[in-house]
């Protein structure tokens, strides 16, 4: 029992002394930050500092169970968040139609749509062996001419006040009240991650399929129930982005696709699964917002922004991005 | 059948379903189009595939070597724009030539980039090839930065006219059969790369390139320099890239800087639907080839069928994923079938 | 007689694109009527790149249609297929775009006139002095390169003006929305935005969000959505000001209408050909919102109940088809908000300016 | 003639050292045993000698010359190969694609020459005539073979361009005992041709048939190179084992009379297994025998409910029919895989995380951390595990330590039923002998133990009762005095022992 006890002391300093990936990004965050300062004078400030991190609260949100997935391994990837980001949206604006008493129901109405979705995902990778890229990039399509179908391009309805004001505007000092939101979602994921058997059973999925269903854990349970998440949260984004842009439009989300991709990877979770945070996952975020808006205070031109985006994160991803050599 | 014969089966050949589908969405595009055999209609549709076949086919390649291309569609931009740049009316017969020639430099370039940050910086090829499609992006909206140029009107001609084999003409059966004598031109490049993968198929080259998709570690350690076929397999990407650029830009006669932008997820659907697992190790070009005309078909299916208007990009995608789903839905089944009858009767 | 006409969009991410759709589908019906005819619509509708799009009037082509309403995904790219249609005797009407494909006519409106009318706007509400930022669409996209010529145009003539910041909003309100975030945190000063489309409603959501004294003055759009927000807005605010310039959807039926005047045997006065490539009908740009007749447009087409992305429109009647095929001068009466709907009052019509912009 | 001589090698990974000084020689005709517990660098050696991995220091002469191999081909093309304990095989290509991988006989100069591939794989085969499936061609897919057949394959692709030198790196581990025999006849003939052959094996008696001389490595140094001829079992071990740990081995003893019965098993049929019946007693460890993939791991898995299957099973009296391990789990079954690193363990997850997977629901939501922690420590310490701290992950552990974990996660379960499959392969003799003692500490609290085992000594020495598989049925049951080698090994074949008459013989549905 004493062994034990030693070296359990040793949790915290193995937890800051080593500089892991989501450390280096936080830290990239902060310097990008300061950098900011130093090239465009007036961009310290903390009205820049709450805008930036409001931004990538939305991403970073969207982000959520894109990072659930891609601990799952398999190849685990979700291109349909995108469409259900604006679906989830569409449904809130539509069903709620501005009245705030509905909120609620129908954010639950709208998460339940968002894990239904991502439970046909999972159902189709897990029993019917369809890549996730490709069974997820399908059913973006679906969900897409879903969408199409029904509203017939006429999008009515009504963003709650409430919304706004819960979400986009300043709630408690100058801060809006989703970077609060986020914060909850990042206590409640590194709770679900850490401290649940669910989470644990996810790194087992992730690491090493066999062995976690040697270990008792229902391997086709968890992943489907991943997608479904996954599908949950992204409708629950699109929920809050909704509370952002106060209308909607049926492309609400698809920008937000490959960055929710991007913020998971530059958070330090492995694209091969079994290894990563939602912690990650948020400074990941917010190092490709910073990067956006620090390209946007220098004015170049499109072209060039996209250049420098582009080597920016073949820097970043090969600071600890890398896959193990062949030969040691 | 049992799954070990089945796998084998599939295995052996990966197309399998893919050739199966293809049929059955060409029957069906059939049915409501008689004229979709006449060579013209033909080669219509083929001269439209054909740039994302040829770009499937490098992404094949990477994907079976192990890794993932996101950033072919980007290098087709690049591409196309040096191309309608470099090319203007008055270019001459061996300026073309040239310029071709360099442009295929620029797309093995591209992949070399690519390559490099896969197999030597050792970096994860979708975020890696993600990362570099910003930087093709930006090089082409640098290039030509809003849509024009035009190609020499012979060279799209060469592209859109039907190829009179004036030799068969009078060879009793083959006049009868017009797709023989009048041969559209994607076919021919279809079947040149067709035959030359048959050819390089039986070459270490491929050989290796499947090995080093299977089992990296195993490939290494038994004397494969897997470094530098991974790097092989970004530089063809790049090069069929460009080749997919050239065939966009003859088919559509002008460049635009995001022309090749929407083709990159198509060509790894395509892959997929050939056959192709993600996964690397195993497929075929043949397969991806199919998978890019099925996607097509699809389209006409869609026009063909008076889809309504507010159902067609349901009907798409649902088709797109029934297509997916349909060996992983067999292969469910038969598991389903083995395991009940092993339990007696028992459901599983 | 029995008419089949063919659609080719290749973009369905968008509410003006839907409505586009469906003005073409109702102005089709009321054709049929009023002429007695039968209308046979092909429409192709889905998300797709140029090849896709070549494929889409491939098929329509295949189908033997005769006439073909496109409106092209890029500007170069279906000249080709374009011109094997027109070789093989269909009618081929570009429309919201200009292309230069042999035989093709283009019904649009002037896009470089259709910015500078709130160019100008912004540039008279600033009494010619201050700074500004320019919020764009998808850079290199044709139409929006012409816009900007018009906005560059009309600057050039208010040298008290500076442009202090310019970046793309990709033609989408979120990221209209967070630019115009960047811009106000990053940028001090900031007097005035021109912006367009979608993203103007982003711009203005942000601009609130981020409760400024003195707030710069923006221009906006004709969305119902916009609308909304705009009589909100002055409710509390009464000096709040901003323009909606109407960009018509219903230029796909315009479109239409030209067709069947064609397929029924008109003749084009070559004189009414202007633009680019010589050979754009241009449809006059419907009119502005201003706080001056917002009121009035509000309640003539009962915006309040209006679905969010419902856009003002303008399309040409039939008698406006026929006097824009002769090359006459369209009046008010030529151009209606709504398939069948009466004109409102108060449309101002930029006929004049477009016509003279058009003509250079 | 060749002469291989490793001098003085020093690899470190970071901080640790996985060989501080490694020192070999080997010519022609010569077979030079490598042995050392787990974790003694016989493995990193091996690779660095074969090109895969990079030394930090020392050298390799070959032939006198000094010679430095910067991949893996630049070895063999000095005709240096191996058979690597992680095999290297290509699942995906057929056992002559995989034969021929990287060496392949060319046609013109450009095609493979499939024909020449095909012909010389079968040859290469037949040396395995008999003692592997008839039915296993050139172009059957290695994703088909089983751990010996593709150990098999390994072995005959180290010697298909017939090397100078070949390293057997536990060559052994997955063959049974006929292929073992087959093997070493095999490498008779290789070494009067002139070939020099390193043999790593764990197996002493393997050692001492097949040996001339051992070179033995204690954490990562060279201890010392003796002539096995000249040499006791007993002296090895003590150059490998500082403080010389004996080979003890728990006594057999007879199962407690009238222990109730634990589990029943009737008919049970998958596809590899045509009709298996046994019971099964608390406290007893009841041994499984026979040659490779006789339907031993599915036997094993087939009760833990990982794979489908048709019979009928009895767990204290109980019918019951797991369709997934979860539910076996939950009467108290646990199962030890063989593989520890693809079967048993989270590499790359802390030990914690490992020992906590599969009683994960136990600690409720949100898991109690204090009370696993707490309970992981415990159990750690029983089994002794040398480990960092419980949050170390266990690819930071060595091979022994880490099959610790394996078992140590199910004894936070308290199983009744234990189910072992081949658990000590390649676990070195030190850590064999604390497992062993484990088993009997598990045995004597009643748990009831179904041990399949590659290795008959140890069959031979623990267990009271041993069932022998042949194709898929169980071909004898050994028990008291009838547990012999001559009977184990006649079982192997097929024959039928007198005892064997234990299950029904009626055919299956
Ligand atoms: N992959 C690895 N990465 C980092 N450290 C490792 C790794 N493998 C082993 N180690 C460390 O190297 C050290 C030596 O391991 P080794 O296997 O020699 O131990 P050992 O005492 O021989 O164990 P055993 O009793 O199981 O044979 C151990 O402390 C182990 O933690
Ligand atoms: N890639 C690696 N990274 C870190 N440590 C390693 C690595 N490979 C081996 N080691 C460590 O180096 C030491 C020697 O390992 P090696 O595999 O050579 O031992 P071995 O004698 O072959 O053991 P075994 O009998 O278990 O096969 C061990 O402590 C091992 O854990
Ligand atoms: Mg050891
Ligand atoms: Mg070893």
């Amino acid at each position: 029992m004493t062994t034990a006890k030693a070296k359990r002391g040793s949790f915290v300093p193995n937890f800051t002394s080593r500089l892991t990936p989501p450390l280096i990004a936080l830290i990239l965050a902060i310097v990008l930050f300061l950098l900011g300062g130093v090239i465009s004078p007036g961009f310290v400030n903390a009205n820049q500092a709450i805008n930036i991190v409001r931004l990538a609260a939305f991403l970073g949100i969207i982000a959520a169970g894109q990072t659930l997935v891609i601990i799952s391994g398999g190849e685990g990837i979700d291109l349909s968040v995108a469409s259900v980001v604006t679906l989830g949206a569409i449904l809130t604006f539509r069903l709620t139609d501005g009245q705030d008493a509905l909120i609620l129901p129908v954010l639950g109405l709208v998460m339940l749509v968002g894990a239904g979705i991502g439970l046909v995902n999972g159902l189709g990778i897990v029993f019917l062996r369809i890549p996730p890229l490709v069974m997820t990039l399908a059913m973006a399509g679906v969900v897409q001419g879903v969408i199409l179908q029904v509203t017939r391009g006429e999008l009515e309805g009504e963003t709650p006040d409430l919304m706004r004001t819960l979400i986009a505007q300043p709630l408690i000092g100058p801060i809006p009240g989703v970077i609060f939101l986020w914060i909850g979602l990042g206590i409640a994921m590194w709770l679900l991650l850490e401290r649940t058997p669910y989470g644990k059973m996810l790194f087992a999925v992730g690491i090493n399929r066999t062995t976690a269903m040697l270990s008792g854990v229902r391997v086709p349970l968890v992943v489907v129930l991943t997608y479904a998440m996954s599908g949950m949260l992204a409708a629950f984004g699109g929920f809050v982005l909704l509370g952002f842009t106060d209308i909607v439009f049926l492309n609400l989300g698809g920008r937000y696709l490959f960055p929710s991709i991007a913020a998971v990877v530059v958070g330090g979770t492995l694209l091969s699964g079994g290894k990563g945070s939602y912690w990650g996952t948020m400074s990941g975020a917010l190092v490709l917002q910073l990067i956006n808006s620090l390209l946007q205070a220098q004015g170049l031109p499109e072209a060039t922004q996209s250049i420098i985006l582009g080597v920016v994160l073949l820097v970043l991803i090969s600071i600890y991005g890398r896959q193990r050599a062949f030969r040691l | 059948m049992n799954q070990a014969n089945f796998r084998r089966l599939l295995a052996r050949n990966s197309y399998l379903f893919a050739l199966l589908l293809l049929i059955v969405v060409v029957l069906i595009n059939y049915s409501r189009q008689d004229n979709l055999f006449d060579p013209s209609v033909l080669n219509r549709n083929i001269r439209v595939f054909l740039p994302l076949a040829i770009l499937a086919v490098g992404q094949a390649i990477v994907i079976i070597g192990g890794g993932i291309d996101l950033s072919v569609g980007a290098m087709v931009s690049l591409c196309n724009a040096l191309l309608v740049t470099w090319i203007t009316p008055e270019t001459a017969g061996g300026d073309i030539l040239l310029a071709i020639g360099l442009v295929a430099l620029v797309g093995m370039a591209a992949g070399l980039l690519n390559g490099i940050a896969v197999a030597y910086l050792r970096l994860q090829p979708i975020v890696t090839t993600y990362a570099t499609s910003f930087i093709f992006a930006g090089l082409a909206l640098t290039i030509l930065p809003r849509p024009g140029g035009q190609l020499p009107s012979d060279m799209t001609g060469l592209y859109r006219r039907l190829i009179e084999v004036e030799a068969f003409a009078n060879i009793p059966i083959i006049q009868d059969i017009s797709i023989l004598r009048e041969i559209p031109p994607a076919f021919i490049v279809i079947a040149i790369i067709l035959l030359l993968w048959a050819f390089l198929r039986q070459t270490r080259l491929v050989q290796y390139i499947y090995a080093s998709g299977d089992n990296a570690e195993a490939a290494y350690t038994t004397g494969i320099p897997v470094q530098r076929i991974r790097l092989g397999t970004y530089v063809i990407s790049g090069f069929f890239a460009a080749m997919a650029a050239l065939a966009l830009t003859m088919s559509l006669g002008s460049g635009s800087p995001t022309s090749g932008d929407a083709m990159t997820l198509d060509s790894i659907v395509a892959v997929v639907l050939g056959g192709t697992r993600l996964r690397g190790g195993q497929g075929g070009i043949a397969g991806a080839m199919m998978g890019v005309v099925i996607l097509g078909v699809i389209r006409n299916i869609i026009s063909f069928y008076d889809v309504p208007t507010w159902s067609q990009t349901l009907v798409d995608a649902l088709i797109i994923l029934i297509a997916l789903a349909g060996p992983g839905f067999v292969r469910y089944v038969s598991d389903l079938i083995r395991r009940y009858r092993l339990q007696g009767g028992r459901a599983a | 007689d029995t008419y089949t006409i063919g659609v080719s969009n290749s973009f369905v991410g968008s509410e003006w694109r839907t409505q586009m759709i469906k003005q073409i589908e109702d102005a089709a019906a009321e054709i049929e009527e009023l002429y007695g005819i039968t209308i046979d619509l092909v429409i192709e509708s889905t998300d797709t790149d140029v090849s896709g799009q070549v494929q889409q009037i491939q098929n329509l082509l295949n189908r033997g249609v005769d006439a073909i309403i496109v409106n092209p995904g890029d500007q170069t790219g279906l000249n080709l297929a374009i011109e094997e249609a027109t070789d093989e005797g269909v009618v081929v009407i570009a429309v919201d775009q200009e292309i230069g494909a042999a035989g093709a006519i283009n019904v649009v409106i002037d896009q470089k006139e259709w910015a500078m009318i709130s160019a100008e706007w912004l540039a008279e509400q600033l009494g010619g002095e201050g700074s500004i930022v320019l919020i764009e669409g998808f850079v290199g996209h044709p139409a929006n390169e012409a816009r900007m010529a018009g906005v560059e145009e009309v600057l050039a003539e208010y040298p008290g003006i500076e442009v202090i910041g310019r970046e793309s909003g990709m033609w989408d309100q979120a990221t209209g929305q967070q630019v115009m975030s960047d811009f106000l945190a990053s940028l001090t000063g900031i007097d005035g935005v021109w912006t367009q489309d979608g993203m103007a409603s982003g711009v203005m959501t942000a601009i609130m969000d981020a409760g400024l004294e003195n707030p710069p003055i923006a221009t906006g759009e004709a969305r119902a959505s916009f609308l909304q927000m705009w009589e909100e807005t002055l409710m509390e605010n009464p000096d709040f000001t901003t323009i909606g310039v109407v960009n018509p959807p219903g230029i796909g039926a315009s479109g239409l209408r030209v067709a069947i005047e064609l397929l029924r045997g008109a003749e084009i006065n070559e004189e009414a050909f202007s633009g680019p490539f010589g050979n754009t009908l241009y449809v006059p740009i419907p009119y502005s919102v201003t706080n001056e007749n917002l009121q009035e447009v509000y309640d003539a087409q009962n915006i309040g109940e209006a679905p969010a992305s419902f856009t003002l429109d303008g399309i040409i009647t039939q008698e406006g088809a026929i006097k824009l095929i002769a090359g006459e001068e369209l009046t008010e009466m030529d151009v209606t908000p709504d398939v069948g709907e009466p004109e409102v009052e108060g449309m101002d019509m930029g006929t004049e300016e477009a016509e003279e912009s058009s003509g250079s | 003639m060749v002469t291989l001589s490793a001098q003085h090698l020093v690899k470190r990974y970071g901080g640790v050292v996985a060989l501080a000084d490694g020192n070999l020689e080997v010519q022609s005709g010569q077979v030079v045993a490598l042995i050392g517990a787990n974790g003694s660098g016989k493995s990193t050696l091996s690779k660095i000698i074969t090109g895969v991995v990079a030394p930090n220091e020392g050298q390799l002469l070959l032939d006198g010359q000094s010679v430095s191999f910067s991949s893996p081909l630049a070895a063999r093309q000095k005709g240096i190969t191996a058979v690597y304990q992680e095999l290297s095989l290509v699942p995906e290509m057929s056992i002559s694609e995989n034969i021929w991988l990287s060496h392949e006989p060319m046609r013109y100069g450009v095609r493979l020459d499939r024909k020449a591939m095909q012909k010389r794989a079968q040859e290469l085969l037949d040396l395995f005539k008999g003692t592997i499936p008839a039915s296993l061609t050139p172009t059957t897919p290695v994703y088909d073979l089983t751990p010996d057949e593709r150990q098999i394959v390994e072995i005959l692709k180290a010697i298909s361009q017939d090397p100078q030198l070949v390293i057997f790196d536990e060559a052994t581990a997955s063959l049974d005992s006929a292929q073992v025999t087959r093997l070493f006849e095999l490498i008779e003939d290789w070494k009067s041709a002139g070939m020099a052959i390193v043999f790593v094996s764990h197996r002493m008696d393997e050692i001492f048939r097949v040996a001339d001389q051992a070179t033995v490595l204690r954490n990562g140094s060279h201890v010392g190179t003796v002539d096995i001829a000249a040499t006791s079992e007993r002296q090895l071990v003590q150059m490998m084992i500082e403080g010389a740990a004996a080979l003890e081995r728990e006594a057999r003893e007879p199962v407690a009379a009238g222990a109730p019965i634990r589990l029943d098993v009737r008919d049970l049929t998958t596809e590899k297994l045509r009709g298996v019946s046994f019971d099964l007693r608390d406290g007893e460890l009841l041994g499984i025998g026979g040659l490779q993939g006789q339907g031993q791991s599915d036997l094993l898995l087939a009760i833990f409910g990982a794979i489908p299957f048709q019979g009928a099973l009895t767990l204290s009296g109980r019918r019951v029919h797991f369709s997934h391990p979860r539910q076996a789990m939950k009467q108290d079954v646990a199962f030890v895989p063989g593989d520890r690193g693809n079967e048993g363990l989270l590499l790359i997850r802390s030990i914690l995380d490992n020992l906590m997977l599969p009683s994960l629901r136990e600690f409720g939501t949100p898991l109690r951390m204090q009370r696993a922690r707490s309970e992981a420590g415990a159990v750690s310490d029983d089994l002794s595990l040398v480990m960092a701290s419980l949050d170390a992950p266990v690819n930071s552990l060595s091979g022994g330590n880490a099959q610790k974990v394996v078992i140590g996660k199910w004894l936070l379960r308290d199983p009744k039923l234990l189910l072992l499959n081949d658990p000590t392969k390649g676990v070195d003799v030190g850590a064999k002998g604390e497992f062993y003692k484990l088993l009997a500490d598990l045995r004597h609290q009643g748990t009831a133990i179904l041990f399949y085992s590659s290795d008959d000594e140890e069959l031979l020495g623990l267990c009271d009762r041993v069932l022998v598989m042949h194709d898929g049925r169980i071909s004898a049951e050994l028990a008291g005095e009838n547990v012999t080698r001559e009977n184990l090994v006649a079982a192997s074949m097929g024959a039928t022992h007198h005892d064997a008459s234990h299950h029904k013989e009626e055919p299956t549905a």
